[in-house]
């Protein structure tokens, strides 16, 4: 065991990777010289070369494809796209290319790439640099979604997710770079199972990335008994292990940090509903950010996030008396 | 039954089954758009009618090991690149036996064992993925070289820019082509783009281009090698213009009623398979008896290949949910 | 009342908008001098000239990008992807610019701009030219999204979205475009209102754009009583009408075109849970396209869409025994 | 307090309002940098120290109804549009006085009644915005122009080469200006990019270009005024790019090691407010004096337009959800 923060287990992760397997290359822009703008990629221009950690124009279109192509002569491609918004000019590539390209040649090519891009809230960086936008990929057949919670996840999910035969959208909560952790570099995680991370007997708790943190806390905060469900793999999602907890406790609250309309949570709620509907003690719910696009303004910006205050009241609100919180924006008026 | 590989490998330096494979390109587009128009081919199918010299011209300059990153309108280089008539016209009609297995269609053509990457249905889709297979050719110090075929009208998307950017900066084995046959769907190239010659372009990316008669396959292989000799020495992409023209609509039941008249006319007087036909006569290699031949031989290849892949079974419900992931060694 | 195709209603609204406000421009890839390659755009050019109705270079992310611009600057451009999947390199100007403009600039500009999209299966037309993609754009605050169902709502929609003064995409079931209906082109609708196209006592159908049909025609084979609610606008969508229904009803199945995972639907079902959830008489699900790219084949194709057999086969199940009926793919064995 | 329309107005033919703007955008990024460094800014902060001629040159040029689609890095060109110190930095602060509501941030800089349209921190984000506001333009029959500006780096985005032919096919009034600064974040321009005059991609569009030095104001100004004359005229884009030098790191507490030695010291030789300094002392209408008292004037002004900002309420839980839609009229 070792302790490192989130952005020490990326880079150990990769550079473990690129050591046991010379098919793994790194570009990205900024990722080479620069070490990456969230240092993600710290040693490894130095370790493994010019010819193996590249930097890149801003051209994602072109660099996410040009992964797509080398993963399917052979190589392992990681790329980063700095802020997740930036696939808004790339989309095409992973999720219309990259991730249809076994299915379009009848298995004969596979297309082991990783697509790491760091997402969220809570820093300041204003409306096109804060969203999580998992709806982006998360419908697409041929595409793995992964999102870890804290450095031990993101070590081992980031290895499984670079030695796995298909495309992966690896989603690092950008909160979490500078969070330590202890990191046992001998533990794999596999991709699709959740990690449940605290046992209880009244509450499924479903979350994350960094919500799994926000959820952690507020289960400590209302003292009740939860399950707290760390998905780590969003597509494709743990249902059994998910529909268990649920059929345990009867209550379900998922905490995300995608818009109340949209976000993926629905599904899990859905899912739940229709798989364990007569387990259900009362009405599941999902606790979100608002449909707004996200503010700057620091206060905001921290209302913006679910809290774990807010999921703490959800909690006992559930466990106490098997009722739904509403969002703080209806219940205090300022929205509908 | 010849591999798709010993198809390919046919045409090595034999200019006679080049010809012959034109006349099969010709001959599978002319019976595609019939059995379009009859309704036993469904979705849409894009022909490459007056690109054949194109095809073959890529197809006998390029290793079986080199890549090629298409588009929809692939027919033609799907069978220069070995494939064949039975499988391409299987998959177009959807069948377990087409080279996606009948998951593609018509514009989804693939074929591993002779670099035919899948086609891509995307405006400038295969461009990036050809980068990227030079990319992987140069870390692995192979020789090979990534090709995109693309359209004229395709110059204007954003990831021509990007690619031919990301590729001279690498220095990456790669050849970007552009089949400049005058139209992108209805509308004429200088109606989008307000230059003609395209090739230009590359002077953006301080690469070197060519501008070659696309009709004129000895050209086209000309022009091929001396882009294939730069990637495979290390000295980068190069951008290559072939000047063809569409002789078919743009898709379907497309008439192009919007061609200048006397414009296909023009061009047809330069039909790639005529002015081969004319070299190979004049070579001697080729007289009208042997023409003749030929094309009973070919009607009669691509007739069979039809009936062949009309009697063939369809994908099963459990096809159509294979390879969507790739399993994981255990 | 005049009877047209679907794609007639498409024309006959841009048509009535242009002449109505001169601020309304169309651009897009053929629309001009072809007509459109679907034929939406039939006699526009001739009528209102090629300074109003322009063919753009295939260049998704500038022409929509201009949109964006030209909104800001006064008018109301309506643009034509012409398959959804097209988005897919051009995202960023409708989702991350456009849809943010009038936040970020205190609302001092505004962008009313239509983004028209062809999509849906049905057609062979292949994977990349074949899906719905409601999940690339629905999570985004800012962004109106509509999918009519037939030639009335996309007149009286089409004409709406024109005249609101958000971004807002609009999504043409492409199978729908040969079928005829009777238009009033005096109706109007209201973005945002889902239209109750058939009332009953014993189940909620909800659907969206051609999956109305298929419900449609369920709920007369199954001979159910059901209210058959076209959610019409997907964002923001009507959960007013939704939540009555379930409520009378107590059962809710929703039908989409969907993959199975990230599917619009999950929303629907999630939210009716969590507001409803005691008028349920038995679990909610959804019925949608399995977890696969669309397939070329038409028999699989055919399979790929949810049919109005298994709906009705679904309708029945709930109905008559509360029972949730499991996909076929699963029922049948084919996949997990 | 003046209006930000006034204070646009007020740099009109006055060349040393043109010297003292370019004095406050210096003084303004110079108090940003500290703020930021004492953890008083959150998020991120991209400085424009050394572009002060090319903000100037712009505002200058341009009218107030002509509009521009600028980037993340634009403190300096809201203050040359007219915005005040203050607007700009409750904005940086996320203050409900902020020129954007403080919603929006560094980043995110707006100013309707000037023409500065919300600033994208998206590469390639404002061109086809640009591009946008000419067609509208070009369709209401106005004489205004839209530019977009936009880094050297960005010249590598799809967006660039998309805009570009669409304002070239379509002779939009746009004017796109590459602000050169020789750096994308910590990448030298020539590491990205195979050419090093970048305005000859135009060359791709068949559309005008020009090279200027960004460095003096006079010649940002001319070059902006053909530009903009062929524009009004109708006479369709043009490209310019003009050299300048990023001053300051990327963003934030960049030190910008990665710079060659000298490098920077031999631009800040042409330091454009020195150089605009010099200008004016030769032309007799500054003196050192004039200079002292002005430098004075602008620390104060930027001194209390913060002290201002800092004072000022923030947005309400309320503002955050205004404005995500716009009502429709009743
Ligand atoms: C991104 C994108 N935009 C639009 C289309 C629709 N489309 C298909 S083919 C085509 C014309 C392409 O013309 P060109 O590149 O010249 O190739 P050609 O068809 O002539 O071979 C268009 C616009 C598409 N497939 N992808
Ligand atoms: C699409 C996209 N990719 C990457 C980034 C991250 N990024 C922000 S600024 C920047 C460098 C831009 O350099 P340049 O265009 O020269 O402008 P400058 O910052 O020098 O003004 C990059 C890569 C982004 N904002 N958007
Ligand atoms: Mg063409
Ligand atoms: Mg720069």
């Amino acid at each position: 065991m070792t302790a490192m923060r989130f952005r020490q287990a990326i880079v150990t992760a990769l550079s473990d990777e690129m050591e046991s397997d010379e098919r793994v290359i790194l570009f990205g822009e900024d990722v080479a010289a620069a070490e990456g703008v969230f240092k993600t990629s710290e040693g490894l221009f130095d370790k493994f070369g010019p010819v193996r950690v590249r930097d890149t124009p801003i051209s994602e279109m072109a660099f996410t494809g040009a992964a797509v192509g080398a993963a399917m002569m052979g190589m392992r491609p990681v790329i980063e796209i700095m802020f997740m918004e930036f696939l808004g000019v790339a989309l095409d590539q992973l999720v219309t290319e990259g991730a249809k390209m076994h299915y379009l040649s009848k298995g004969e090519y596979t297309v082991p790439m990783v697509v790491r891009a760091s997402c969220g809230a809570g820093l300041g960086f204003g409306t096109q640099h804060s969203q999580t936008l998992e709806n982006w990929v998360a419908a697409t057949p041929g595409l793995k979604v992964i999102e870890p919670s804290d450095a031990q996840s993101a070590y081992s999910l980031l290895r499984a997710a670079i030695q796995d035969e298909n495309p992966v959208m690896f989603l690092e909560s950008r909160i979490l770079y500078a969070e330590r952790g202890e990191v046992d570099t001998s533990l794999k995680m596999e991709i699709g199972k959740a990690r449940v991370l605290q046992e209880g007997s009244d509450v499924t708790v479903v979350a994350l990335g960094n919500m799994v943190n926000v959820a952690r806390d507020a289960i400590a905060d209302a003292k009740v008994s939860a399950d707290l469900v760390d998905l780590a793999t969003l597509v494709p999602w743990d249902r059994e292990t998910v529909l268990n907890s649920v059929k345990k406790t009867g209550r379900l609250i998922v905490v995300e940090e995608s818009p109340w309309s949209g976000g993926w949570g629905s599904e899990i709620i859905s899912t739940a509903t229709t798989e364990a509907f007569s387990a259900l003690k009362c009405a599941p719910f999902r606790i979100t950010a608002p449909d707004v696009p996200v503010p700057y303004n620091g206060t905001l910006e921290a209302r913006y996030i679910p809290s774990a205050v807010h999921v703490s009241a959800a909690l006992k609100a559930a466990v106490e008396s098997n009722q739904v919180l509403k969002p703080w924006w209806i219940t205090e008026g300022v929205s509908k | 039954m010849m591999t798709s590989l010993e198809r390919r490998n046919a045409l090595k330096g034999n200019e006679l089954a080049w010809y012959e494979r034109m006349l099969e390109i010709r001959e599978f587009e002319r019976r595609t758009n019939e059995l379009f128009a009859a309704g036993l081919i469904r979705g849409t199918t894009h022909l490459c009618v007056g690109q054949e010299a194109l095809d073959i011209g890529l197809a006998t300059t390029l290793n079986p090991d080199d890549v090629l990153a298409a588009t929809y309108r692939s027919h033609g280089v799907a069978l220069a690149f070995g494939l064949s008539s039975h499988s391409v016209m299987a998959e177009i009609m959807g069948k377990a036996t087409g080279c996606a297995g009948g998951v593609g269609g018509s514009m989804h053509m693939c074929d591993s064992t002779v670099g035919l990457l899948p086609t891509s249905a995307i405006i400038g889709g295969g461009m990036p993925i050809a980068v990227g297979a030079a990319l992987a050719f140069q870390v692995q110090k192979k020789k090979n070289v990534g090709v995109a075929l693309f359209g004229d009208a395709a110059t204007n998307i954003g990831a021509f820019h990007e690619s031919l950017n990301l590729a001279a900066i690498w220095k990456l084995p790669v050849i970007f082509v552009i089949d400049n046959n005058v139209y992108g769907e209805y509308t004429r190239i200088d109606l989008s783009t307000p230059i003609e010659d395209l090739h230009l372009r590359a002077a953006s990316y301080a690469m070197p281009s060519i501008k070659v008669d696309g009709m004129d396959v000895y050209a086209v292989q000309a022009s091929m090698q001396e882009a294939v000799d730069r990637a495979r020495r290390g000295d980068g992409p190069t951008l290559v213009e072939a000047k063809t023209y569409r002789f078919s609509g743009h898709s379907r039941a497309d008439q192009a009623l919007y061609r200048p008249a006397g414009e296909l006319e023009h061009w047809q007087k330069r039909d790639p398979i005529l002015l081969t036909e004319q070299a190979l006569i004049k070579k001697g290699i080729l007289d009208q008896a042997k023409i003749e031949a030929m094309k009973t031989k070919i009607v009669n290849l691509v007739d069979s290949a039809i009936t062949q892949a009309q009697a063939d079974p369809e994908p099963s419900a459990k096809d159509m949910f294979s390879n969507v992931f790739k399993e994981m060694r255990k």
